[in-house]
């Protein structure tokens, strides 16, 4: 997937001189996990370069440069590490266009890799994901896959709405057979992955490919399970869960986030206030727990894994 | 998108990790302790010798700055009695800093950008921008009233030091466009504790971009004396750790200002890069009209600081140089009342709100779940005047 | 309300020498709400002072004087003016105790004026409960009312855990016949305000009022509301919502923040995921739109009225 | 709680708002732009008058940091050779960086205050925490292994410069106790870009509190050299923007660390405020295990900087003092080896983890629904043991 992100990186600094991408260490190391590869080398030090260390100071000055006219493509190095640059995004970022009435629009993306999974030390596998889902203004995208990271990116970076764009860590090094360049979906589009009958399964980056491992297992135990991906968190397609719910009565969000005030409560509550009588059971969260994301020798624990979905799609009550 | 040739090397400087050896490094001029000025508070011209190699302003110049000043104190004292009136939310005034406010903002060219706070409305409306767009958003009308690519000028910052990144993105921008583009940025003496006053700085620094920082010292932040804010000589000093030159300048002589502003704005647009001013002034009235100074100056204080008043100076060195006479006079005032008056007629008409708007722009992208929030704040207000048809409320 | 706060202030530092207060505009003006009024004149600059203008560096000064016994009080202007310190909170605040196996405690209050209805400018009305409730390790709480106000806020600044302390701005005005000292509830608990019997109205911070007034409303068109007080955001008290819940058989969730991925949801989720069975409708929020705060001149159609809540409530289905 | 009677006004300074007249505010002394040595890079002390009034420490002292050096180089070779072994999660090496972290932590007190980042792990080490204790945290343990209390050091941080910040606070609090403690912290060249950095100076600046930051310049945040970072002519030139004295040391002279900064601690206990060091130093290993160097730095650049060894250096000198015998060679050689047995005996151990501790220390009070999380993960581990058992997986 760094590959995918990589080559959607350079068709876009290909196709528009306006694109430039900054950040820590995304110059000639290619960033910390590769996704800016070459980039400097190929654009030279005017389209890709290194900035000083300081978030607020990365999204602040990108915020200038697309008032300009750019469209800065910036990297937090890890979720935790975009923190410094929260009142730049929550105060600026997300509400320049409305304060304006419409007359300066900021077209620029902030990729922060996300979540958990790859082993790391304190700070480095947080999901930050709900706190800008709860910020009005903000476009929140996800890929789980190559030809996703590619696709989405690409369209990312021609919006004209400011993007966070989340890279699950854990599915960087994930190959696909994929032909570069390609077009999936428009990404506020969220896609069944996988057809099923009795229960869906709602998932976006990290945990699509632990829904469809349950899936497998599931099938194993003739349970039917449709998967979902949503692609984007914010806008969130009620049309496309709203159908799978309406066919399978079940269903159930995963993220590696803490639950409480997490993502899948927004899931959770929009899909049963307007599916409430279709439901045959109460939507299930299957999601980190409610403390800090722990150190690599505990994480397994932590992270929902097939056979703790499994388990807890058993606690629903079931018609024989 | 042109991009600059030159840029080859964006940030101009050769990569030098190895060397222990200070002079690879950009070199050290200390601001100079005496604050700059050109006409002193007598208003009397201030010898060459002590000018720190500036000129004064142009006797035609230095009216212009001074109806200017006229204008924007007149317009000022008017929002703060409309204010006062209750036609606002809240208004921070600028009176007394007219000489930082005006002699920044004649200083830079249409094609600049401005990055304004909440307390430079009189920069902005000597900008040209209309009244009632400065005052609609102290008015609660909406956040922002003008259009800034119209003006040049971005919206007046809220949050603390945060447009001063803005600034120095922009200027980055231009400066890869290859475009002769300077922003300015005014912080205050209080903003410059914030950490993104601090990243600011350094980026520009570091990428030498065309930007401009006025410190507006006005020596509180709301209550707190600078004191508290810094145990620094000047915050100008701040300028050393950024390898970027930094100036100490008498805040309420508008020639000193504008003559320092200018030569900065030169250097931006030459591509020699950014320069810290910090100009000492004085916050005459209260923060906002909610506040109440009483409890941490005395008045003695604020009176002190009204006999070194930026326009008085200014009318007294026009005198000597014979600049005002009565008919210039008297064309300020006309000019002054006119914009007074404007103001007041604006502000006393009755302005319509479109709840709807609420749901404009929040994205330029259409999205379904605000289109059914803004469907359902439709019905519920059109469900309410049909109840107050049908309960005979409303005619 | 701010007299309360002010009192439980007083009362701490003449109580605990530890506890010190400090902040922007907190020492002689006495903070921008008068909440601190008095206090630096009372206990001198060396318990309560004004700071350099800082957020960030007054959250992160804060934690070094907690670790070393302290308890520091420091209030932030603003909701929105605390978005500088997110990064000290998140990955400090909340994770100390956790990172270093229960080793360091950090007892320090973080008062957050916070919600809007006051005619602020931008910036000045956001509702950032969401973000804190939403990080493991925080605990937050928010009072209602002049005595809650007294009694939680001395509570906080004796707990040994780090407390997000939400003053709802609209409600510092509030008078309320009430002798102080007082102690209510411990704030882990939620309070039922007003019993009922059709309906629970879950409100906290500013909207207990508006549901309160809806609960008026609504006897005269004999509908029988029962207004819950939740106090505590986190914990949340589910044994209070719950029994409430599984009277009434229906509720609704009252904030001023945004509905997207706001508290709203958690509340609606786990209310679902606990009394599926007991439910008869869909858990409705009635909360902000997904829209930045309004300015002055349009917040009243921004923010949950009686009127919109009794609408609400009569989208359910009934039976006759 | 004790309150230092002097603290009536605690931050010492006359609030003068009212004054442009610059001699109310610190003065101003700019770093020498020399960097102090006290013994040059050939092993030979430096002549008084090039020692900026430092003194060179005791021969005594000297070889107790040079057995430190060694102890400290030894043990952080050990660990990057287990995390090569892959028995940790990762590990950022000081290598090359002994002279700065052994002599700033050898000059505190016990009763001093420690706020390292990840880098400074030799300093922990040196410090008297226990090898494990420091590396769980890296092998991926727990976060953080020891008892700050106890070694009155706090943990490793991650998020930059954020420690800068506890340092201060802490200094504060020990200033409002009246005790005479000292807080030391160690900010990286990248580091000091971060708002959080400049907040911390302001800060101490301002309070006046007893901190010592030493900016450990080691050339390279991960790839980006610190031409990238700055423009000023040091990171030390900072000082003067906050009013704080300033200093710009050869980091590998650990003469001349040590010398200063025992020097700057006791000026933080006795009152006098805080004090920014930068060291300029060069690492000589990757950022971490994970890192290539070779995308961005030039290998004959290692050479050089490895030529500019601090442990060497400060040999030669040890040895014309004739401090250096074998006996002494060989001793610290012994307690350099042993050092590592511990270590990879340590490390080399089978650790359990207890999952259920993840829902420990989260907060202080019991909550129910934690503990409802607890019981349903150890439901789930008592299930899943069940039925390993129940199909012969586990014995
Ligand atoms: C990040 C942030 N923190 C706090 C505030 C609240 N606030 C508004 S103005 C002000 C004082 C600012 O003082 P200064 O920078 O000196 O500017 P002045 O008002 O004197 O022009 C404060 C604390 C804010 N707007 N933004
Ligand atoms: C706030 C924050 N942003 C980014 C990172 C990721 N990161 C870890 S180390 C590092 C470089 C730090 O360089 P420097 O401060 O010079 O310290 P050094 O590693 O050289 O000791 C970066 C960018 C982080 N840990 N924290
Ligand atoms: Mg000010
Ligand atoms: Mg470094």
């Amino acid at each position: 997937m760094a590959g995918a992100l990589n080559a959607a990186l350079r068709d876009e600094l290909a196709a528009d001189p306006n694109v430039v991408v900054f950040g820590e260490d995304v110059g000639p190391l290619g960033g910390v996990f590769r996704v800016t590869d070459g980039l400097h080398a190929e654009f030279g030090e005017a389209r890709v370069w290194d900035s000083p260390l300081a978030e607020s100071g990365i999204v602040g000055t990108a915020i200038g440069m697309a008032m300009y006219g750019l469209r800065p493509v910036v990297e937090m190095q890890f979720d935790a590490f975009s923190y410094p640059a929260f009142e730049q995004i929550v105060s600026h970022v997300a509400k320049m266009r409305n304060r304006t009435r419409g007359r300066v629009t900021l077209p620029l993306v902030i990729r922060i890799p996300c979540a958990g999974g790859i082993g790391g030390v304190e700070h480095h596998s947080d999901s930050s994901e709900a706190y800008w889902t709860h910020t009005p203004g903000l476009t929140v995208v996800t890929p789980s896959n190559p030809a996703d990271a590619y696709s989405m990116l690409r369209e990312a970076i021609r919006s004209d709405d400011p993007v966070i764009f989340m890279e699950p860590k854990s599915r960087y090094w994930a190959k696909a057979a994929v032909e570069l360049p390609v077009q999936t979906e428009p990404f506020d589009r969220a896609v069944v992955v996988r057809e099923g009958t009795d229960v869906t399964l709602i998932a976006y980056g990290p945990t699509v490919k632990t829904a469809l491992e349950t899936a497998d297992l599931a099938s194993e135990e003739d349970l039917s399970v449709e998967v979902i991906d949503l692609r984007s968190l914010s806008p969130f397609d009620d049309e496309t869960v709203g159908a799978s719910v309406r066919k399978t009565h079940r269903a159930a969000v995963l993220h590696e986030a803490a639950q409480f005030s997490g993502y899948g409560a927004e899931v959770a509550a929009r899909v049963t206030e307007r599916e409430f009588y279709h439901l045959a059971a109460p939507i299930l969260r299957i999601t980190g727990f409610d403390i800090p994301y722990p150190s690599p020798k505990l994480e397994e624990f932590y992270l929902p894994t097939p056979e703790r979905i499994l388990n807890a799609l058993g606690t629903w009550e079931w018609e024989a | 998108m042109r991009f600059n040739p030159a840029l080859t090397s964006v940030f101009g400087r050769k990569m030098v990790p190895m060397s222990l050896n200070v002079e690879t490094r950009a070199p050290v001029v200390l601001p100079d302790p005496e604050p700059l000025r050109l006409i002193d508070d007598t208003g009397r011209a201030v010898p060459v010798k002590r000018r720190q190699g500036f000129e004064l302003p142009s006797d035609e110049r230095l009216l212009e700055l001074y109806r200017a000043m006229v204008v924007a104190r007149r317009w000022d004292t008017q929002v703060t009695a409309l204010t006062r009136q209750g036609r606002l939310a809240t208004y921070p005034s600028a009176l007394g800093q007219e000489a930082t406010e005006i002699g920044s903002v004649l200083a830079l060219e249409k094609t600049d950008w401005l990055f304004p706070t909440y307390r430079d409305s009189i920069a902005l409306m000597t900008r040209g921008i209309n009244p009632v767009e400065i005052l609609s958003g102290f008015r609660g009308d909406w956040h922002s009233g003008w259009d800034p690519h119209a003006h040049r000028t971005s919206t007046q910052s809220t949050p603390l030091a945060t447009q001063a990144l803005h600034a120095v993105g922009m200027g980055m921008a231009a400066k890869l466009r290859g475009d002769s583009v300077a922003t300015l940025t005014f912080v205050g003496d209080g903003a410059t504790s914030e950490g993104d006053t601090h990243e600011a700085f350094n980026f520009a620094g570091v990428w030498q971009t065309p930007t401009v920082f006025i410190i507006q010292n006005n020596q509180f932040a709301i209550s707190v004396p600078l004191a508290k804010q810094t145990r620094a000589r000047t915050l100008a000093d701040r300028a050393i750790g950024y390898g970027v030159p930094g100036y100490y300048v008498d805040g309420n002589d508008a020639a000193a200002v504008h003559a320092i502003v200018t030569a900065a704005l030169d250097r931006a647009r030459s591509g020699d890069g950014p320069t810290i001013i910090e100009c000492v002034t004085y916050r005459i009235e209260a923060h906002t009209n909610s506040d109440d100074p009483s409890r941490y100056r005395s008045s003695s204080d604020v009176t002190e600081w009204k006999s070194r008043d930026p326009l008085e100076r200014l009318e007294k060195y026009l005198v000597s140089q014979k600049m005002l006479t009565d008919a210039v006079r008297e064309s300020i005032n006309t000019d002054a009342e006119k914009m007074a008056e404007l103001t007041r007629d604006e502000m006393n008409a009755e302005v319509s709100h479109d709840p709807m708007e609420l749901f404009e722009n929040v994205y330029a992208a259409e999205r379904p779940g605000l289109r059914e929030q803004r469907d359902f704040l439709a019905a519920e207000i059109a469900a309410e005047a049909a109840a107050a048809v049908g309960s005979g409320v409303a005619s």
